[in-house]
């Protein structure tokens, strides 16, 4: 399964992920630039962290106009996989691929720490290695990560299982104080209608190695591998 | 030359030179100065650019070694690591420029380490930083501190390195003298080194990066000189970091570099153009001509003199093989960064620098550079350099009903001893997925990708010491770097430093640097870590009011294979607990201090920081650098062997802070107490709580205990089995007595507390 | 000619920027400080020759598809 | 009462986010703008008693010690 992944001016996981997909999980991976139109051959397209345009605006918010992203909403338009981690959900949520918006962390601070997210959803792609209501322990690393949508959206994500990461406790427990940005619900990750295009907060290629304190996050690509590998 | 303003003495004044300074730039010139030429001068002669009261001293630091292939001189030391790898890595302070704007000073000092990294060519993996501030209960050092942290964080996790150590200290002297000291460590093959050398005559010079305004003219010199009120009036000098044209600018530089058309290369920080154009030229005996017309400019009506003084950031230069500039300046325009000829290597050794074809400034390189003045000012040892005034012993007797459990509790709430995690918490410390100890661990470590090695870093310095005995405590800062690498697993390489002091032409205060030079070259020849660069930050007083001579210590160490990495906390259940190195040193002052400060301070239960001030009320600690020598070496050889689960080294707080602090839980790993025998023969309060050198504290496998021994008796070090992991409590007996009981997270609760109770709700 | 844009979140969505400033106004003594609501605004220098009309078109279509975020923002302008 | 406090970075200081912002509208064809600078603004709510001389005095001492730092920023502010 070869994967693409997308690089910003100002995107600095984009080698982090490649290093995940090649030497971790051993499967092609290619660079596409932002201002290329051509996703080639790619199985699935990964939209990865960092400051895109150094965030100055809005998060997120320059990076939607890259002409990367009308191929990449054509792409995911078809049924391609799409996942934006970090600030690659935040360029989703603007680009309209994922419904809502990110606000400032509720303590106003970066915040980098591991957490712990409950699995809601395994019907999708990117789950369907785990079980519902798994624990992953991964990483977090962002200043707007705060999940909001309005009162309608927020039911219909809930109401479709579209909410397939949340915010727990190390027992798995929805509470405020295992959320750690303010976002509604503690979700930490969303898919669209379709269950093709995720977006999560959590950075699972930094949980891929038992060296660096956990290889839970690698269990999102098998997953996507071998969701497609049966497709 | 056309003389277009007359210079007088006035004018000489306000550029901070003396008057010999500037007779001496008259008869290298062989005429009066330009005004462009005067201001080139100035910061140029700078305390900051030109080390002229450093540099006598600085040369008897050990700088060389089988792995340096890089010492002091450059733009970074850069050290063999093996596996065809090497790693550039520097510090710098940024200590100014953070107390008049707290965020952007921090944020640009950021910027300004890394940029010297990836000059080099080297791809910055890992940062630190080393913070110190006034206390906590003033708003203001509140204030610093907030904008500080917050634009380190800003900066780095923009950029894209991981920030993954430092350290944060808090002391009266810092209340308007905050020093912010960035470290950044880079990698590269070996062969891919780039140097500042302007070499190729004919070649031309390019200019890349943002564009040049009137941000921080005379920053150099400002750097140079006290604060006083009317430094006000300086603060037009401040810079906007803009950490996303850096990111931009590190991506261009390294791929530009692999096109190998360029010769030579160097960022544009303290003194800008002045200083990137003379120390190229100076570097290769070349000479530099350039014309400002094709300098781009983001505002209008620029002086030469302004913009050659400049200090906008995010800006490079570069020399490029003839030829081949449309190449290079192509990879800039990808990655939407200026890049524009602006002149080209000369023969005569001169940097010659002209306004629309017409000369304004024309100055031999060298007399910038290698021949700037240097001096060596007077030296005068203080009468009295111990301000902890003896006190008559009063016998250990008022001590014997202490609650030692509670001074415990006081001391671990103590923003001095806490926890750190609302500083690191806000870098990025995960990026680049090479992290393999996270923050709080004894030192950071960084795996090296396609490779079996990690690197740990840590940064030491101890103000508070080096105050009482600047030399020893220079060489306990080295040894307890060394000791922090040890501990993880690491063998220490090689060092940088920033020397933060007061003013130089006071002669106490050369004292005190010229001591710890000293104290810093034994220990550093002793462990074999030469410094292979560094910075120099003078002047750090503001009204008359100087800190503390703080030198810190930036120590690099190699871990092969990255699987003998260890932590600093308790592990398992039943796990053994053992000191290596004696419980403690041998020096009676000190011990005395030691009690006296407590009898002073447990009859004071209105302290709110018992543990700063028990602490200042002590003399710098004994250490003997041989004996601490083999403490690190059966550490480390014992490590190799397989026999420690892990190791932590004592320091702050001394004992039973670092006992208490390998209990708390990390990451995923809970909380774990210990039941701890101490022993009997020495004076209590000391064996508790003194800040003896040379001691750490391992965890093993009972049955390694017998190996253990053995390799300390070869070495001939103290290993005193101390106890057992266990239980949710830290039990500490001595004899029949029990000394300390406590629950593990009542513990942490107010560790973790420590800085929060502060910070949490405050701008 | 200038044109100012002036972006506030929603009122339905929580400013914790704006609280926090209010708190510690409060904490420093600012009594009668009783909300403090935060936003950013842009200064967009346009070109002399451009009608008022054309201004005002071209300042809507980049404040509403650029500037802000219509999930959380809302926007007012003027020309100047 | 309210107060309008408008901070922005001085003419003389770089604004990164401004001038990526510039860039980024000319890229997506708004040809006529010709420079972008970014500010924030307060909208404070003050006690309605206040007398419009002692809002004056209190919003302008709020602006100058906490909510600019004056080697950067300027402000400037309405009250209505
Ligand atoms: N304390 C020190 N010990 C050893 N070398 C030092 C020290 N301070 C500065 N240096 C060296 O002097 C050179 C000039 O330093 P500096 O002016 O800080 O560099 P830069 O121009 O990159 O800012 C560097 O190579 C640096 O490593
Ligand atoms: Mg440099």
């Amino acid at each position: 399964m070869k994967f693409g992944v997308i690089i910003f001016p100002g995107s600095n996981c984009e080698h982090d992920v490649y290093h995940m997909i090649g030497k971790v999980l051993g499967e092609p991976v290619q660079f596409i630039w932002h201002q290329s139109r051509d996703l080639g051959d790619c199985d699935a397209i990964i939209v990865p962290g960092g400051f895109a345009y150094g965030d100055y605006l809005r998060t997120g918010a320059i990076a939607k106009f890259s002409p990367v992203m009308e191929s990449v909403r054509t792409y995911a338009d078809r049924g391609g996989l799409v996942i934006g981690i970090c600030n690659g959900f935040q360029i989703l949520l603007e680009a309209g691929l994922l419904p809502g918006a990110m606000l400032k962390n509720k303590g106003l601070k970066y915040v980098c720490q591991f957490v712990h997210i409950r699995v809601e959803n395994n019907q999708t792609p990117f789950t369907s290695d785990q079980c519902k209501g798994e624990i992953l322990y991964i990483p977090i690393g962002h200043m707007e990560g705060n999940y909001f949508a309005d009162g309608r959206v927020l039911r219909q994500l809930e109401d479709n299982g579209q909410v397939v990461f949340r915010y727990c406790t190390s027992g798995g427990d929805i509470t405020e104080t295992s959320n750690p940005n303010g976002s509604q619900n503690n979700i930490a990750g969303i898919c669209n209608a379709q269950r093709n295009v995720l977006g999560m907060m959590p950075h699972p290629e930094r949980a891929s190695e038992v060296l660096l304190g956990s290889d839970d996050g690698i269990r999102i690509f098998k997953s996507m591998v071998r969701s497609f590998v049966y497709s | 030359m056309i003389i277009e303003t007359e210079i007088t003495p006035e004018i000489v004044k306000q550029h901070g030179l003396t008057d010999e300074e500037y007779d001496r730039i008259v008869r290298i010139l062989g005429r009066y100065p330009t005004l462009t030429e005067l201001g080139i001068f100035s910061v140029m002669w700078s305390e900051h650019c030109s080390y002229k009261s450093s540099k006598p001293h600085l040369r008897r630091l050990p700088t060389g070694g089988s792995k340096v292939i890089q010492g002091p001189g450059e733009n970074a030391g850069i050290v063999d690591i093996g596996d065809d790898y090497a790693i550039a890595f520097k510090i710098e302070s940024h200590n100014h420029p953070s107390f008049v704007e707290p965020f952007q000073g921090a944020a640009t000092g950021v910027g300004g380490i890394l940029r010297d990294i990836f000059t080099m060519g080297a791809r910055p993996i890992a940062a630190m930083n080393s913070l110190r501030f006034g206390p906590l209960d003033k708003v203001q050092n509140r204030h610093i501190m907030e904008g500080v942290v917050a634009g380190i964080a800003a900066y780095g996790n923009c950029f894209g390195v991981p920030t993954v150590g430092g350290e944060v200290v808090f002391d009266e002297c810092y209340s308007l003298n905050p020093l912010v000291n960035a470290f950044a460590l880079g990698i590269f093959k070996k062969d891919r080194i780039f140097y500042g050398k302007a070499c190729g005559v004919g070649n031309p010079v390019i200019y890349v990066g943002s564009k040049t305004g009137r941000d921080g003219i005379h920053g150099a010199t400002m750097a140079s000189a006290e604060f006083d009120e009317e430094s006000e009036s300086k603060r037009p000098n401040v810079q906007v970091g803009d950490p996303f044209m850096e990111k931009l600018l590190l991506e261009a530089c390294l791929e530009a570099m692999k096109t190998s058309a360029i010769v030579g290369i160097q960022d544009m920080g303290a003194a800008g153009l002045t200083c990137s154009t003379c120390e190229m030229g100076g570097r290769a005996g070349t000479g530099i001509e350039i014309d400002l017309q094709f300098v781009p400019q983001r505002e209008t009506g620029m002086s030469p003199y302004e913009i050659m003084l400049s200090e906008s950031q995010e800006r490079m230069l570069l020399v490029a093989e003839r030829g081949r500039e449309d190449e290079v300046i192509r990879i800039f325009k990808k990655w939407e960064i200026d890049a524009v000829v602006i002149g080209e290597v000369t023969a005569d050794g001169l940097l010659r620098v002209k306004d629309c074809g017409v000369v304004v400034a024309e100055i031999p390189n060298l007399a910038l550079t290698e021949e700037a003045p240097v001096y060596n000012r007077p030296l005068l040892k203080p009468a009295v350099t111990s301000s902890s005034t003896p006190h008559p012993a009063l016998g250990t007797s008022s001590l014997q009903s202490a609650d030692w459990g509670d001074v415990l509790m006081h001391f671990l709430s103590s923003p001095n001893l806490g926890s750190r995690e609302w500083v690191f918490r806000q870098y990025d410390h995960m990026v680049r997925t090479n992290t393999v100890q996270v923050p709080s661990a004894d030192a950071a470590v960084i795996r090296v990708k396609k490779t079996d090695k990690a690197l740990a870093m840590t940064l030491d310095g101890n103000g508070r010491y080096c105050r009482q005995n600047p030399r020893r405590g220079a060489a306990i800062s080295v040894a307890e770097s060394c000791r922090n690498l040890v501990c993880v697993g690491a063998e220490p390489l090689a060092a940088t430093n920033c020397l933060n002091f007061g003013n130089p032409e006071k002669p106490e205060i050369m004292w005190q640097f010229s001591e710890v030079i000293d104290g810093m070259a034994e220990a550093c020849r002793l462990f074999a870590t030469p410094i292979t660069g560094g910075n120099v930050s003078f002047y750090n007083e503001t009204l008359g009011e100087g800190i503390s001579p703080t030198p810190v210590i930036g120590m690099v160490g190699l871990i092969q294979p990255v699987t003998l990495v260890r932590g600093s906390w308790f592990v398992h259940e039943s796990d053994l607990v053992a000191l290596l190195g004696d419980p403690v040193g041998i020096d009676e002052e000190y011990e005395d201090a030691v009690t006296n400060a407590f009898q002073w301070c447990l009859t004071r239960p209105e302290l709110s920081d018992p543990y700063t001030s028990w602490v200042n009320r002590l003399p710098c600690p004994p250490i003997d650098l041989k004996k601490e020598a083999k403490v690190q070496k059966t550490c480390l050889e014992a490590i190799h062997g397989g026999l420690l689960i892990s190791a932590h080294d004592c320091s702050d707080g001394g004992l039973v802070v670092a006992l208490a602090e390998m209990t708390f839980s990390h990451l995923r790993k809970p909380a774990i107490g210990a039941t701890i025998e101490l022993p009997e023969g020495y004076r209590l309060e000391n064996l508790l709580f003194a800040e003896y050198q040379s001691r750490i504290l391992v965890t093993l496998g009972e049955k390694d205990l017998p190996k253990l021994q053995e390799l300390a008796g070869r070495n001939s070090v103290t290993l005193l089995p101390l106890g057992t992991v266990g239980g949710n409590r830290l039990r500490v007996n001595w004899g029949p007595r029990v000394l300390i009981e406590k629950e593990v997270a009542e513990m942490e609760k107010v560790w973790k507390n420590s800085l929060t109770r502060f910070l949490v709700d405050s701008i | 000619m200038h044109a100012k844009v002036f972006v506030s979140l929603k009122s339905s969505v929580l400013d914790p920027q704006g609280k926090t400033i209010h708190n510690s106004l409060r904490n420093l003594g600012y009594g009668t400080v009783q909300d403090v609501r935060q936003g950013k605004f842009f200064v967009i220098k346009l070109a002399d020759g451009l009608g008022k009309e054309t201004a005002r078109q071209e300042v809507e279509k980049m404040a509403r598809s650029v500037l802000t975020n219509p999930v959380i923002e809302e926007f007012t302008y003027v020309i100047e």
